[in-house]
């Protein structure tokens, strides 16, 4: 399973996990804490944002993009200040709610910075890597164990839709109209008891060779002082932001 | 001409090249094995047989059909593809609907859908198993209810990839038997040699992307050097008889 | 229904991370009991079809859409512990992975998506199975439970978004739409939950955490014939009194709440709004993210009453079919 | 006493029993054959020796160590246990990591790891395919780096399920020598006839779930009678030649 992620060699994506998790989640709670009334600190974190897109050679594209998870919230943003309560006015003829228009601003700005930073980690870092991050910065093993088979079960899942794609198809279906709906709804059936069932199989596999449910470390993974400081850059500009503004 | 393989060459997306320039004939109603090491790209020529792959380069004609979009229900109506693992062919919560798929899809429907599966399951000796889900068999039975699959749509070309390994000696001999009965064209995958010897009067041998020999399996087999070349030899203790009659 | 970052106030953010990490730790703590080395893969591949469920937007009404939730589902298959362990990863793996869901309200999604769903739909899940211990009470439980946690999620969501929303919306609007549409969202999920749950009790019942079927006796052939023996049980699953109490308390409190401040005057926290009629008819593309109906102040109703009608019928809904169970197995 | 299974009952979670009663011992350096029809049972007794599957009635020791919970890790160290099906047994991205899981978990590090990696896959001739993710190997050549994956955990106990279908016969003939210069306890599930005979001085057949017989690999093979009961014959062109020595 892949996620977001892109293939890169930038000092981005070399920057150890647990460095870069932390540095996006104090990034995100800098940006919600900041008043909705400085607009500029806005622009400035949107600035920083794009830098560290640069460094990291994420193309801006691929960014606003994958942006649209964002988008139902968008919608619903946009749609405050015509329901919002309280003091209106008038926008080109239209009624507006004044704490609605600045409720809309602050849910887009807030949002949209926290979904792009999280993109601009989730396309540098590894899924598994994030895992590793995440196990360093002793977050239950439990938790991991589960987030580990979960993308590995995604994989199956994947894998045997489309195992079972290539079968339909070579003995003459063709998904055409809803009458063949049911023949979907029962594959959906069987899909989930065989992903299931291969899964288990592999993770059998997995304890005959010794698995005792964390992933072997196969390197030393402590992340030296400069690559969180580093990391700690984008959170420290942001802050600064914060605080000057 | 029933098969007809042009200068196929194929290249898996992540850059891997399997297929190096493949040409092959096969007329109406020929036995022939495909031989070769393991990773010799047999699996990835056979997926081009009925389209599941698409030629990256060359052309596959089957019955006159080229194998593209346009002509996909059609070639695949009339190849049968029986994959390497069974666990890729079989999907349906229950053997009897697994089975039942392909003719249904074909238009078969009622008593003759349900002849056409019992029929298919009793040549590969699964009949007792109809109501079980395919993913609790065992392996070798699987293999055998994923041939059944494929008979049960009574294709006029049979493809088969190394549909002998994981069977019992004697279900690998009934599946010969069965093989023999049919009257179709058939290219069957295989690392069992005298498997080959007993069932195809022709064989060819792939290996690294293109054909290395084309000839009559008695003489082929009888080559300890082109197979030594191709990592191929004859199993322990078994001495090449002399081919038997075509039946 | 992914919060996003900014959309709450922080004391609302930060209270519902607090609530959520400890439920976590708990839960963490009590999985222990749920889980041993077979059934963590379970676990992942919960997590894994709760990811893809909720993948998946369907169409409910009038060009609105919803997705599953899966909390039910994953307390019925692998235990209420495990269940709030399974769906906060998926949340923080959306979140961290796929930009999905703010992470400064990755509290607030736990405590909406995994907590309420997963410790409600276990209880109702438990009433209704203790009532009748068969096959067809395992489905009718699984529906019930499903069907029971979305609206009160929504009905949560409500609550917190009067507590600490960051937009100046009249409340009985939101209550109204949360609430009412999310119970047809609910018969989606309990169909879906009670299909599943269904498909995997036929082949491997020993997967139901909430149904481990009696095992039949084994057959030994030696040479003077067969014989019948017991086989080797798993541990009997203790079970979890306590935790059944504590849901339906929550959901009794919830219901309490979310019915004072739905019948309430809603003028305790927002201004009414000038124009009803205005509101009712833009609440729907308000809320299309959510999948809302006009359900609001169409036809006369109330929009404040809206929501409590959203929880009747669900309550009602529950106790038809709680009730077919009992008069089943009472017929057997 | 290396290996000993008592009264062995066992029925699937949908109620299929697949082990009536299965007693066996195997003593330390022995090679085992493990023969019988598809379905028989021999998959399901195989995953028992290592606790993947746990006896519903009877017990499993290994070497002294009856085989639950307490002792489950310890076992496994001993067991090393080569899947009938390659999917099951490969899981991580690259094929270096997946060789490389078995002796990490068990504490190898650095330098030693590499070189047990790089050397178990030299065994089984893919040490060329160390970086390129398992899932795109040909079926073949992952039951290759299957094998390879047991290997690099050095076992005292080797259990094969079908080692050597969907592999080329020079692979084939190659995994003989490996496994016969192995000072390892083995035991084999096959259906390949001539295959037991070259490499197991002893074999058993399970039927039905239950032991059928128990004997010498030379004299249950010159047991027509015994084989045909059971669904196994020697292949076409084979002839039972003297066992080899020993080594
Ligand atoms: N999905 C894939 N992606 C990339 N490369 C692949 C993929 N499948 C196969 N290959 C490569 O293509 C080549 C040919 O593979 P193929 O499966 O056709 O071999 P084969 O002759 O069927 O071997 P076997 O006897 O082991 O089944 C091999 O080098 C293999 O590693
Ligand atoms: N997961 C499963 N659930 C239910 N029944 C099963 C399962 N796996 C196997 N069986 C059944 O148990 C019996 C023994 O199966 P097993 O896989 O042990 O056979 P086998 O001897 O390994 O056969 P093969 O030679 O075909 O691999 C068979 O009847 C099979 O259908
Ligand atoms: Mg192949
Ligand atoms: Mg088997």
């Amino acid at each position: 399973m892949k996620g977001l992620y892109r293939p890169g060699d930038s000092p981005i994506h070399r920057l150890a996990p647990q460095c870069k998790l932390v540095a996006v989640v104090l990034f995100a709670v800098v940006v919600v804490a900041t008043p909705r009334e400085r607009f500029w600190a806005f622009l400035l974190y949107a600035l920083s944002l794009a830098a560290v897109t640069l460094i990291a050679r994420v193309p801006v594209g691929y960014v606003v993009r994958r942006l649209a998870v964002e988008l139902p919230f968008v919608v619903f943003a946009l749609a405050i200040p015509f329901i919002g309560v309280g003091e209106r006015i008038e926008v080109m003829g239209v009624s507006l709610s004044v704490a609605g228009l600045w409720a809309a601003w602050n849910i887009l700005a807030k949002a949209t910075l926290g979904v792009a930073a999280s993109i601009l980690l989730a396309a540098t870092t590894e899924p598994r890597a994030l895992l590793l991050g995440a196990q360093r910065l002793r977050v239950p093993q439990l938790l991991i164990q589960i987030a580990t088979f979960m993308l590995r079960y995604l994989e199956v899942i994947l894998d045997e839709m489309r195992r079972m794609k290539v079968a339909r198809e070579s003995r003459g279906f063709t998904p055409r109209d809803v009458r063949q709906a049911p023949v979907l709804a029962k594959s959906a059936g069987a899909l989930f008891i065989r992903s299931y069932e291969r899964g288990e199989r592999v993770h059998l596999a997995m304890l005959s060779r010794g698995y005792t449910g964390t992933m072997p470390t196969l390197t030393d993974d402590r992340a030296p002082k400069t690559q969180w400081a580093m990391a700690a850059v984008l959170p420290i500009v942001a802050s600064a932001v914060l605080f000057v503004s | 001409m029933t098969l007809d393989v042009r200068d196929l060459a194929y290249a898996y997306p992540d850059g891997t090249q399997a297929l190096f320039g493949v040409t092959l004939s096969i007329a109406r109603g020929e036995r022939v094995a495909l031989l070769g090491p393991n990773g010799a790209g047999k699996t990835t020529l056979v997926m081009h047989l009925n389209g599941i792959l698409t030629a990256g380069h060359g052309e596959v004609v089957v019955a006159g059909l080229p194998v593209n979009k346009e002509n996909l229900r059609e070639v695949r109506r009339r190849v049968g593809l029986i994959f390497q693992d069974p666990d890729d062919q079989l999907f349906m919560p229950t053997v009897r609907e697994d089975v039942a798929f392909g003719p249904a899809n074909m238009g078969l429907r009622g008593a003759e859908l349900d002849r056409a599966v019992v029929t298919a399951l009793e040549k590969v000796g699964m009949a007792d198993a109809i109501d079980r889900p395919p993913h609790h068999l065992s392996f070798g039975q699987r293999r055998r209810v994923a041939v059944a699959t494929v008979l049960a749509m009574d294709p006029e070309i049979l493809v088969l990839d190394e549909p002998s390994s994981n069977l019992d000696p004697a279900s690998r001999r009934e599946l010969a038997t069965i093989l023999r009965s049919l009257d179709v064209t058939v290219l069957m995958v295989t690392h069992d040699l005298p498997y080959a010897m007993e069932l195809c009067e022709r064989s060819v041998i792939l290996s690294g992307g293109v054909i290395a020999a084309d000839g009559p399996t008695g003489e082929i087999l009888a080559d300890g050097d082109l197979l030594a070349e191709h990592r191929l030899e004859l199993p322990y203790g078994f001495a090449v008889p002399t081919p038997p009659a075509r039946g | 229904m992914h919060v996003p970052d900014g959309f709450f106030t922080a004391p609302v953010a930060i209270g519902a991370g607090v609530v959520a990490a400890a439920a976590v730790a708990v839960s963490l703590r009590k999985a222990k009991t749920e889980l041993d080395d077979r059934t963590a893969p379970m676990a992942g591949l919960v997590a894994a079809f709760i990811f893809a469920v909720q993948m998946l937007n369907f169409p409910i009404a009038a060009g609105t859409s919803g997705h599953l939730l899966g909390g039910a589902l994953a307390a019925i298959l692998v235990g209420p512990y495990t269940a709030v362990l399974c769906v906060s990863v998926v949340l923080a793996v959306q979140g961290f992975f796929f930009a999905d869901g703010g992470l400064t309200a990755l509290g607030i999604n736990v405590v909406l998506m995994a907590i309420i769903p997963s410790a409600l739909g276990w209880g109702v899940f438990q009433l209704v199975t203790r009532v009748a211990r068969n096959r067809a009470s395992v489905v009718a439980g699984s529906f019930v439970a499903a069907l029971i946690s979305v609206p009160i999620a929504a009905l949560t969501f409500a609550v917190l978004f009067v507590l600490g929303g960051t937009a100046p919306i009249e409340t009985g609007a939101v209550f109204a739409a949360m609430g009412g549409v999310h119970v047809l969202v609910g018969i989606g999920e309990g169909l879906i939950t009670a299909v599943t749950v269904s498909s995997v009790l036929a082949v491997r019942p020993d997967l139901v955490y909430g149904a481990r079927f009696l095992t039949k006796p084994l057959v030994l052939k030696t040479a003077t014939g067969e014989q019948v023996v017991e086989p080797a049980r798993p541990e009997p699953v203790k079970p979890l009194r306590p935790f059944l109490v504590g849901a339906v308390a929550v959901a009794l409190v919830l219901a309490g709440v979310v019915s004072f401040f739905a019948s309430s005057s809603p003028d305790g926290l927002e201004r009414v709004a000038e124009d009803e009629g205005f509101i009712g008819a833009a609440t729907d593309h308000a809320f299309g993210g959510f999948a809302l109906a006009d359900y609001g102040d169409v036809g006369g109703i109330p929009v404040g009453i809206a929501g409590i009608i959203g929880v009747v019928i669900t309550l009602l809904v529950g106790g038809a079919i709680l009730w077919s169970v009992r008069q089943k197995t009472t017929a057997a």
